[in-house]
């Protein structure tokens, strides 16, 4: 059973169909690669799996289990939205950390919000919270920031802060972790090490979908690869099959460009 | 005790007025701009649409005159006074023009600074599966706060200034009991009325800068 | 020294008369319009409070300061007496004297007690008590200045109290009302003005300008000019109020008492005829 | 002509004395602003420390007592007035009060937008030759003034506001007329007062908001 | 005779000593380019020679001629100083266009007011200023700006800013013009624009002082590299020698990191 099925989603804003009659799957421990240019509704897409956008028809299911169906939207209250959400992981283009908490506290925050919800939470708190801060010191570690944890953001690179966003989403465990082009607000230098994170994640078989322009990187790191143009998958397929071969002139001329 | 002893006693006494003003329309202000701030970015919008007039309204007219209405309408119009008798009302009544006045500027304040926060904050913590309540408080509250400092700094140092305005309906502040010693000719009451001015905008600017000192340490 | 029988009945109104009633005590001679009383017993209002709101601006030697930050003055202890006779706290708030009658009627306010000057147009919109102290409207100038008549002042500056008895006595000059004229909110603001040149003579109070200006005062540098006109102060309540004939009542009995006699001679003031 | 003809004629005439007031105040202050910065940012220490000094007295105080101490202290000093008596003099007064007031808020206003021109601006203009006046009036000056504009804009729409400051020493400007109506048991001239500040305070935003899209055909 | 020489130079910033004993000559329509580590002081000689630093010992002849001598520095006038600044150009790091001028006007502003001291400015006004415009127009076509002309700087790209700032400096024809990293604020696609320009000047032999980071232009494009360490010449010569065949030690350390 796949982790991931997302079944013909369609997203409007406005007159403009943004996504028309999106599906695919995602098996576990794999990586799936976005490409498209730009405006073909990557970002859109990942937006309507974290439920930032409310897709105007279609379902997604998660495990099997449905997570969202635009058909029964009405019914979802706003907790089982915060719920379903935790399915998914979302690393954002620009990091999107929070200003006033150190690396570590921006990995630990929303856990130990969570925490609270716990039925043993009183009783055990300094246990649950120096739990959730051994993890979130074990992450950081693993994205080679141990020697930065008790820093802010504005003194870290960005090269490090996108490393702090990858452990914090993370930190709550999702089943499937989305990335929106997490380099392209880097300066070139920066770029490798937040790739290789992300490489080192591939390697110990985490679920990903990958919005990015870094095509040599895609080839590399992902099992399978979807082509987005204007709002449909185009060509769908590993890597091989998509880059080295496409079969759709609309693909071949994208990817000409690189 | 001596004629200086008793003025000065006098004049701090009158301070105290200009404190009290200051005190409760910082107390009632700050938090009733909040309303009024979520008032104007209503997604209703007619209630948006008067909100901002009424702020706009208060903001174009001097502060004075809105004292002045305040104080004297209801005894006109309706033969009746809400204030009450007495010159606990006259500070009552003022300090309710305050209050709005001030509450106007803050929410416009508030606005730009809710405004600033970037979305990717909210999204942040939403993804992270934060409510709303805990996104509010606990992701961009500072923020904002950090952001609001410096206009607010100045807006809370003019009100200290503003609150000479009490005397309009006849709040016996600091500068109208000096005066009263310079209709007997001695006017040095009333200059010594700035050293008090000048030591509150002082402590003010110094406790902003301290405050700003401290919220230094993240960058947003 | 007998109060004038005219303004309002002598009898004393029993505290605790019967609110509904008309009370026979508030039907003021010089009422024009019957129609505009209370239909509730004000003295039986006041004495709820416990308290009688007194209206004032600072105003030697009737309210003010003393110079050891004492609140004094003929008329602030003539008040506490009669408050203390009618049973009630007096409580004194200073106000701007040019909208003391919406005060009033604000109820923001009981009473106006600040050498108020009788004339018809304070009776039309006021209850007035009986005179109790005599006063003059005088031209102040500086010591030295050139004064003859009012028609030297033609085209000069001159200064009273917004809404004060100064302010009509100019209006009704022929020559105060050709000058320029600057209102204040205090009587004792026109002598500023007056010291400080910034006026060239000012209309107020005489016994205002008997307690401040002269020899031995902080205005020694000001002289009274001439006395325009002769009058009488009295106390102001709101139109149609019963306290006001209980005060005559109360005034009867502090002249009789000789209470009324000896703080004229403290404060150097002529009792009304 | 009727009553009401009446009172909006003399409320309009009094509000000419605003107006009269506003505009004497900008045409003395805008300049004497310029003066006032370069003394707080000259190099010879003791003028710079002397003005910033007198700059922070004057921006710690309220207007009000500025006003009060400039007409009265004089005669009460010197026992003689340059204000001579009558009402041209208390406006004269009131102006010079206000414009010293302003002057000092609109230095601060101009040392921000002097220090916000990059120094590489007047560097260029050097390595080309220019004069220092050139490199003034052709380089830096609209730099400055679309920098300096936002703040401006809002401390001028203050100014209007503050224009009824002038009643404190009995310039009848128009809310001290209105009040001389409602003294008389009629409030609406009171409330008719706000209309005047609002078209005129909306005007200034409209004139702002025009001379800004003016300037924003360039970014510094 | 060189146009340009350069003796003992010597500036101070307080208690600190940024340029030691600065000398060295450049022959009409050479181009010398500058390197050196960060804090060497190569913008303080720059800004030295351009009077926007005034040294405090040494002498700076152009043609032969003093334009500045330390020892002598009193007797100069400001007008002086502004007519000997004329023998240099000087391209900023970060550009510095006037923003409120077009392209063009910012080319032509500073012959325009300079004109109005020449004699028969008044009598022949118009035919002056459309001189100075043709030229001006002629200089932005050459830096390949012809169809940018009358946009503000803001509608710019970097590169296309730095040209605009080329064409600026070269419109009052300097004999020698100076560039300060004339790339190093711009993105790496754009420095080549700009690059090329420069490049094209030195072949219309241009005389030229660059300091730059960019050490294979640096090599192309020079007949003179000086290499600077601490305030102090370490050494210079040609490209080959300084570049390919560096003698001292600092040398080697720092080419050693590029
Ligand atoms: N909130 C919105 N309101 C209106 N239109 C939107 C909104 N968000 C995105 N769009 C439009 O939807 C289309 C797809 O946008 P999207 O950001 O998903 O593209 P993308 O593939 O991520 O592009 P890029 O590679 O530039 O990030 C674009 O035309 C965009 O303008
Ligand atoms: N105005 C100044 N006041 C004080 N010190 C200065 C000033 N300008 C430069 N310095 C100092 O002089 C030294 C040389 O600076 P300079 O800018 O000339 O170096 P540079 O070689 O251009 O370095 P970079 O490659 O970083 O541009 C540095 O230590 C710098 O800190
Ligand atoms: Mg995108
Ligand atoms: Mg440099």
């Amino acid at each position: 059973m796949p982790v991931l099925e997302v079944q013909s989603i369609k997203k409007s804003f406005g007159a403009v169909e943004v996504l028309k009659n999106i599906g695919f799957s995602l098996e576990k421990g794999q990586s799936l690669a976005v490409i498209g240019s730009s405006g073909s509704g990557k970002t859109t897409l990942l937006r309507c799996l974290n439920f930032l956008e409310r897709p105007d028809g279609g379902r997604i299911l998660v495990n099997g289990k449905t997570v969202f169906d635009a058909a029964a939207v009405k019914s979802q209250s706003e907790a089982q939205i915060r719920q379903n959400r935790l399915h998914f992981g979302l690393v954002f283009q620009n990091f999107n950390l929070f200003p006033q908490y150190t690396a570590l506290q921006n990995v630990t925050l929303a856990q130990e919000l969570l925490a609270r919800s716990q039925p043993d939470y009183q009783r055990s708190k300094k246990a649950i919270l120096e739990e959730i801060r051994t993890r979130a010191q074990g992450l950081l570690a693993s994205v080679g920031l141990s020697n930065r944890m008790d820093n802010y953001p504005h003194q870290l690179s960005g090269g490090q802060q996108q490393r702090v966003a990858i452990a914090r989403a993370l930190a709550l465990q999702p089943d499937i972790l989305c990335f929106d082009e997490p380099t392209s607000a880097l300066d070139p230098e920066l770029t490798g090490e937040v790739l290789g994170v992300i490489r080192s994640l591939a390697e110990r078989d985490t679920t990903m979908v990958i919005v990015t322009h870094e095509m040599a990187f895609a080839r590399d790191v992902s099992d399978c690869i979807i082509f987005m143009d204007d709002g449909r998958i185009v060509e769908q397929g590993t890597p091989d099959q998509v880059i080295n071969h496409p079969q759709m002139e609309r693909t071949k001329a994208f990817l000409s460009r690189f | 005790m001596n004629a200086a002893t008793v003025i000065f006693q006098r004049l701090s006494e009158s301070f105290w007025l200009n404190c009290k003003l200051f005190g409760l329309t910082l107390l009632f202000s700050v938090p009733l701009g909040f309303v009024v701030a979520f008032g104007s970015m209503s997604r209703f919008k007619p209630l948006a649409w008067l909100t901002r007039t009424f702020v706009w309204a208060i903001r174009g007219t001097p502060l004075m005159l809105q004292v002045i209405i305040i104080y004297f309408a209801p005894g006109l119009l309706f033969e009746m006074t809400p204030w009450g008798s007495g010159s606990s009302g006259r500070l009552v009544a003022c300090t309710i023009a305050f209050v709005i006045n001030y509450a106007c500027y803050f929410s416009e304040i508030y606005r730009g600074g809710i405004e600033a926060v970037p979305r990717g904050q909210y999204e942040a913590g939403k993804v992270l599966g934060l409510t709303k309540s805990q996104i509010f408080f606990r992701v961009t509250l500072l923020q904002l706060v950090k952001g609001i400092l410096p206009p607010m700094g100045n807006e809370i140092i003019t009100l200290i200034k503003d609150t000479a305005l009490a005397r309009i309906i006849s709040n016996k502040e600091i500068i109208m009991m000096a005066q009263e010693y310079a209709s007997k000719g001695l006017i040095w009451p009333l200059f010594s009325t700035a050293i008090y001015f000048l030591v509150f905008v002082g402590g003010l600017t110094l406790l902003f800068g301290w405050i700003e000192k401290k919220m230094d340490y993240f960058r947003v | 020294m007998a109060f004038s029988l005219a303004a309002c009945g002598s009898a004393p109104v029993e505290a605790d008369s019967v609110p509904s009633s008309q009370p026979e005590a508030s039907q003021p001679v010089s009422s024009e319009e019957p129609g505009s009383e209370p239909a509730e017993s004000d003295l039986a209002y006041v004495k709820g409070n416990g308290k009688m709101i007194i209206g004032y601006t600072t105003y030697e030697p009737m309210n003010y300061t003393d110079a050891s930050g004492e609140f004094t003055g003929f008329d602030t202890e003539l008040a506490k007496a009669v408050c203390e006779k009618l049973g009630v706290e007096p409580e004194f708030v200073e106000i701007n004297w040019e909208t003391k009658e919406v005060e009033l009627n604000a109820k923001s306010i009981d009473c106006i007690w600040n050498g108020l000057t009788i004339n018809d147009e304070r009776r039309a919109t006021m209850e007035l008590t009986d005179p109790y102290v005599l006063n003059a409207q005088v031209v102040v100038m500086k010591s030295g200045a050139e004064y003859d008549g009012t028609a030297s002042l033609v085209g000069k500056t001159v200064c009273a109290e917004a809404g004060s008895a100064g302010e009509t006595t100019i209006a009704g000059d022929e020559g105060l009302a050709q000058a320029d004229y600057i209102s204040k909110d205090v009587q004792t603001a026109c002598l500023m003005e007056v010291a400080a040149g910034t006026c060239d003579a000012a209309v107020l109070d005489l016994t205002l300008a008997n307690a401040m200006i002269g020899e031995g005062t902080d205005y020694a540098g000001l002289a009274i000019m001439e006395r325009l006109a002769v009058e009488d102060y009295g106390v102001a309540f709101r139109k149609g109020s019963d306290i006001c004939a209980a005060v005559n009542g109360v005034f009867d009995e502090l002249t009789a008492d000789g209470t009324l006699g000896a703080l004229a001679e403290k404060y150097n003031l002529d009792l009304a005829q």
